[in-house]
């Protein structure tokens, strides 16, 4: 048990750091505090040139085949990149569903001919991907999406309304999951395509969240027409592709972002609580350390897996245990740190508000990290089922045409 | 003993639950807010008329003197509703602390315009991040005028008048009078509420009268001990909402084929809710009682801190089983939580409330029924 | 709102009062502690004495119409019954469920001789009856139960076992339902029987608890013949009698008794912490307030109901509140109290350990108070069906014939 | 990067496992309680010439020499099942405060006893209610002898040997050898666990010779955050068993037709409790790591905080799980309940280890990563 590199994951590293010395700078140490980071055209520019030099350098696509751009590097490579990479002040990161799920299910489904188109413009940030999975009626149940794709000729014509993608207002594909025939059972029934958003009948609307910011949108698709060679997979194998997308999922998800134990620590060294540091009261004190020690758990939790997956194992439930204990954590540290403010909580004046209202603001983001990319509830599912074997939900839905399932009391 | 509503009161909350439908539907609350207007004037005057904001008002200084019950019952409807009007500013703190400490010359000038709506009443208490307390009273009175900084002042931008929290020259921590104008310069707040007119409040030598019963910072309290009762029925009003919108929304959403309201996580996280609320219901009833009664021991604090509890678990809950949409803009799930959180600190957080009630029940020397209980 | 009594109350109060006085002496102020109270045989003795005293003066089976022995008195006069005889120190009370259940339930269902011949030894305290439902594979699930009763000419054969039944090793009566038709469905194959314990057959086994005490038995039932003449209701109707008897159980149940916020108060304004009295310390006063809180909710909502009830109201879900709450807390409160004791904690000498060991006695007897009388789990169930009108779980036994109904993954 | 017990361990561990699962079947441990007998002699020879009791003792001293990763295994094997041995006294403790502080002449003595298990040793420590602090070390060690009472003394009927914190004549705390003897006498003391051999220690005037490494009060917080995580391991262990047992029977149980196991109620709680396991189980290998490196700053704090909240919540899960029978006497589910409640308190609660962790994170000057990772 210990933290050292081998020698070649030392080598990797150091690579890596003078690559890193050479195009960015390091984070201030000091970096506390809320910062909205609107993605705008010139965010996305940066984004873009920041990915292109990644990959000119092979720091992208790590473990993707070298025929693809990639570098034929190991998962430990990728990790040890990520680290180093979280040290410096680089662009916001929009490729990583295009490099870490959209073309990696490419490779494992599509033809030779569609990862060879795909996979060098994704690598270099010239075309971004998103994800069309989720409907309105298809959320933590995604296998009951319902947006139609009909054989026409040498296309399919598209009709149906998809939500929760991020990036899609600047996206040029999408992975798009579809049914072809509600007549099949649920599972049976759904098609997986290639789909270029910038189709006629592709409309994106942003979606506006609590916070204010809009980090989703809805998608909807008018007979939009996708020729077929931009099929991924057979017909009728949809649910297949996209268990493969979501299985990706979890290299590429992390922990829920925002106030951590340390910071809330630091700050209630300076805030003051009936006249004393509020460091000093118990019950500060009791929380701070209980969050910390959750922290403690996710972090090396992940280092062993890490263990794991450097010696050729496949992910397990970290990344559900990561997000649901994060999620939940991040509320709650949000919540105190408000409450700790007293009769001045409520102020989310940048200049007032201390830190420039993170915990007012991670109040209002919190929710959201609770339920995106799967609630606290469907992860206790995975977990229970898969981790534990313990056996599914009673399914009201099983063996049934998918056009006979319920969908509503009426 | 009767530990329930009065038969007139009950009567009244199906007006008042009929009148506030009519004019709050979906949407109403966030457009109110997105219009920047601090508050809805018409719903405001139609209060008036039917004499809700002088509920607590003796008929002698223009009030419908429907007494305390009727308010508490009131404040929970409001509180139900999210009805975007200064009601607990003007009401639970102006008007009580005009009541319980005003000359009858105060009175007779404010009160009868505080129960018509034509004046908006709110206090400044706070001074920026800290719990109620007379080390976080910073603001000075001497000779008629008041000089410091108030934030957050809730509704700070509708109010005509403002009672202030300030010490005068022997240090001592009274409550003052201003009305806006020369010295009084209000900034608007963001918040975590939508909608509001909360500011910051510049005092630069406002002038001020007293209001001469307080005569201490046990007065404050014993006005912010009144207001967590009603407080708490705004709360209280608030979770019953917040659990009733996750319930209606379980029993429709499908997945799996069936409603969600089916699946034991999603049943069992709202019964959990529904007895926090019910919990808090009841320690509201006591205190309703103890504020009529003057009675209670504890009551407001303990109200207070179950209101405060109930109604964050129930707005948080509510989004989490509205799922997706829950977090959106448009869902109006988020109104509950940013309302639950900024009820949370004013007057005092739970922290606050908490060792209030220790020091109150360590205090007791003679152990018993402090609740009038026979 | 006000906590007076009516005329007729304040008069009830007074006479309860004055008989109380007559017949027993007030608690002491300072009964702060563990008490056991083991059932031997003085204990039921007195048990039997004081309710046939209190049978004589008319103040059990309040609200249980003359004809029986009862006073035909109001729901409101048993609450203050109750709440005044909760001020003297009364021997332990065994017959709650003769008078609160099960005669109540033989009132409704029963005929007339049935009720004409057990009611006053019941309320007399001659005879205590148990209740026989639970086994030892339908608990939360009692209508799974598979004790068999076939008939046999006048009588009725009965084999089986049933379980956590209060009492039984001293009653002279049970309420027992069994299967007497496993080939219809679930619900409507029982019937419901009147069991004299000392029938051929019946044997009684005290169950031993975590605790080292035993309140509750195990019963095995072996050829055990009743007469038709001893079955209450209709064949096939032994549901329906069950079910009434569970509500009349709403009546019964209280709280789970034990070390409450005030106790845990006291405890903590004596108890050290680092030097300072232990009431100091913050995170012990927000859990303090918070369980006094609930307590208080606990009361206030019972008063509630009790005001409902005296204007001719229904129990509602205040039992299942009542209890949900006050097992969950008791067990919260008396780790606390062990954890407030440190390195001591442990220690459950009676001369030694604080309070004559209560917190760590009621450490072990709390896990039985969050299940026995519904779990948690089926207590949250209830509420949310009954209150919010939530669906009922999904069904696998539902409309097929009880010997069908899976039993175990083999 | 390897953050995994060695090939070596684990190949010991599915040894450790097989033998341990032979020699302890359900009922074993309560009827070796329900005995009377101190501990199971038998098991505890058989683990003794397994080289178990020496595995962190070097050879020079009869050990096995095994090393700290081997032993945090072997913990958290005995902490799964419950092995009715007094392991952690003997060993994190007893052992462990020699290897610190005994002289060799005093290793030399002893170690080689504890290894072959002929002399069990325990730590005593606690004087009643109390923190590890040395405000509540009140006996007192002069010309080479202690008075004082100490208790709970876990396992302290079975030891031959006690190391006993005490005050010098200039008020320094110490930890110093008593042999049982004359001013030895041990009074049986009831405990929440179920079994073992824990006593009041009155000692008075008895022989008891110093170990000079133990040269004050931080001395003997070393010795507890080195037995923190080996205690961190144990806990872990136990975790681990009763999530087992309670997954085992809620796939075995049937209600309404259906395994308990396929009820969301169920299945979440048990997520959650898995959830807090995996959080303990690497936090207790970051410990393993700093037992080896002497790295890790909170390293102890942390681990033995998640286990003592793991253990407990998985032991108090278990019961509700098993419903009814989860609550007698005969099933074993209160094996772990009593056990996780006693190793809570032993050697300072939750609380005590929070109160650290937050001092040590507050005194970091240098912010950074403690844990030795690049």
């Amino acid at each position: 048990m210990d933290f050292s590199d081998t020698a070649e994951e030392a080598a990797f590293r150091a690579e890596a750091r003078a690559f890193l010395d050479a195009n960015a700078a390091r984070k201030a140490a000091s970096a506390r505090g809320y910062r909205s980071r609107a993605l705008d055209a010139q965010a996305i520019g940066e984004s873009r040139l920041w990915q292109a030099r990644k990959a000119a350098c092979g720091f992208t696509g790590i473990h993707w085949p070298r025929r693809y751009g990639g570098r034929d590097g190991t998962q430990m490579q990728a990790i040890i990149f990520a680290q180093e990479e979280a040290r410096y002040d680089v662009p916001v990161n929009i490729f990583n569903q295009s490099v870490g799920m959209a073309m990696p299910t490419m490779m494992t489904w599509g033809t030779a001919e569609q990862a060879g188109r795909f996979a060098r413009p994704a690598l270099f940030g010239e075309e971004l991907w998103c994800q069309l999975f989720s409907e309105p009626g298809a959320g933590s149940d995604l296998a009951g999406l319902r947006t139609r794709a009909a054989r026409d000729g040498d296309d399919w014509v598209v009709n149906g309304q998809k939500v929760w993608t991020s990036n899609a207002h600047f996206a040029q594909f999408g992975m798009l999951v579809a049914r072809t025939d509600p007549s099949l059972p649920k599972h049976q029934g759904m098609t997986f395509f290639i789909l270029d958003m910038r189709s006629p009948g592709v409309e994106v609307r942003q979606i506006r969240q609590i916070s204010g910011t809009s980090n989703f949108c809805e998608v909807f698709l008018s007979d939009v027409r996708i020729p077929d060679h931009h099929r991924l997979g057979a017909i009728g194998q949809g649910w297949a592709v996209a268990l493969t997308m979501l299985a990706n999922e979890r290299f590429v998800v992390g922990e829920a972002e925002g106030p951590g134990a340390e910071d809330i620590l630091a700050f209630a060294e300076s805030a003051t609580l009936d006249g004393q540091p509020a460091l000093q009261d118990a019950s500060v004190r009791e929380k701070i350390a209980d969050w910390y020690v959750q922290e403690q758990g996710l972090k090396y939790t992940r280092l062993r897996s890490q263990t794991a997956l450097s010696r050729g194992g496949v992910p397990g439930p970290e990344a559900s245990i990561a997000k649901l204990v994060s999620a939940t954590k991040l509320q709650q540290i949000a919540m105190f740190g408000v409450d700790l403010l007293g009769q001045g909580g409520a102020v989310m004046e940048p200049g007032t508000a201390p830190l420039n209202a993170w915990f007012q603001e991670a109040v209002l983001y919190a929710p959201g990290k609770r339920i995106a990319g799967g609630t606290d509830e469907i992860l206790r599912n995975i977990i229970a089922e898969r981790v534990l074997g313990m056996p599914p939900d009673p399914r009201a839905d099983k063996g049934i045409a998918f056009n006979e399932i319920p969908t509503s009391a009426r | 003993m009767n530990f329930d509503f009065s038969a007139d009161t009950t009567a009244m909350r199906e007006q008042a639950r009929r009148f506030l439908s009519d004019r709050i539907a979906p949407g109403t609350v966030r457009r109110q807010a997105e219009s920047g207007a601090p508050f809805d004037a018409a719903l405001w005057s139609d209060m008036a008329r039917m004499g809700w904001l002088g509920a607590a008002v003796p008929e002698a200084f223009g009030g419908a003197e429907l007494g305390y019950e009727a308010l508490c019952m009131l404040a929970e409807e409001i509180g139900r509703t999210l009805a975007p009007v200064p009601f607990s500013s003007s009401i639970y703190l102006g008007a009580e602390a005009l009541l319980l400490f005003g000359t009858p010359a105060q009175m007779r000038r404010w009160l009868p315009a505080i129960a018509d709506g034509s004046v908006v009443a709110t206090l400044a208490l706070a001074e920026g991040a800290g719990e109620p307390a007379p080390a976080n009273i910073a603001a000075r009175f001497a000779a008629g005028a008041i000089s410091g900084r108030k934030l957050p002042v809730f509704d700070g931008g509708a109010a005509g008048i403002v009672v202030v929290a300030a010490r005068d020259a022997t240090g001592s921590i009274g409550l003052y009078l201003v009305e806006r104008g020369p010295g009084v310069v209000a900034h608007a707040l963001r918040t975590l509420e939508l909608g509001g007119s909360a500011v910051a409040l510049d005092l630069d030598g406002a002038a001020a009268e007293p209001l001469p019963g307080a005569t201490g910072w046990p007065d404050v309290m014993r006005l912010l001990e009144r207001a967590a009762i009603l407080f708490a029925f705004e709360q209280v009003g608030g979770a019953q909402a917040a659990l009733d919108m996750a319930v209606a929304y379980a029993r429709e959403r499908f997945a799996f084929g069936r409603p969600i309201a089916a699946m034991q996580a999603v049943k069992h996280q709202l019964a959990d809710i529904y007895v926090a609320v019910e919990l808090a219901r009841s320690n509201a009833y006591h205190g309703a009682w103890a504020l009529d009664s003057g009675g209670g021991d504890g009551a407001a604090a303990t109200a207070r801190i179950a209101a405060t509890v109930a109604y964050e678990r129930a707005a948080t809950q509510n989004i989490q089983t509205h799922g997706g949409i829950g977090f959106t803009w448009e869902a109006d799930c988020h109104l509950h939580y940013r309302r639950a959180k900024r009820l949370s600190g004013q007057i005092g957080s739970a922290r606050f409330w908490r060792n209030r009630l220790i020091d109150i029940l360590s205090a007791r020397n003679v152990r018993g029924e402090p609740d009038g209980l026979q």
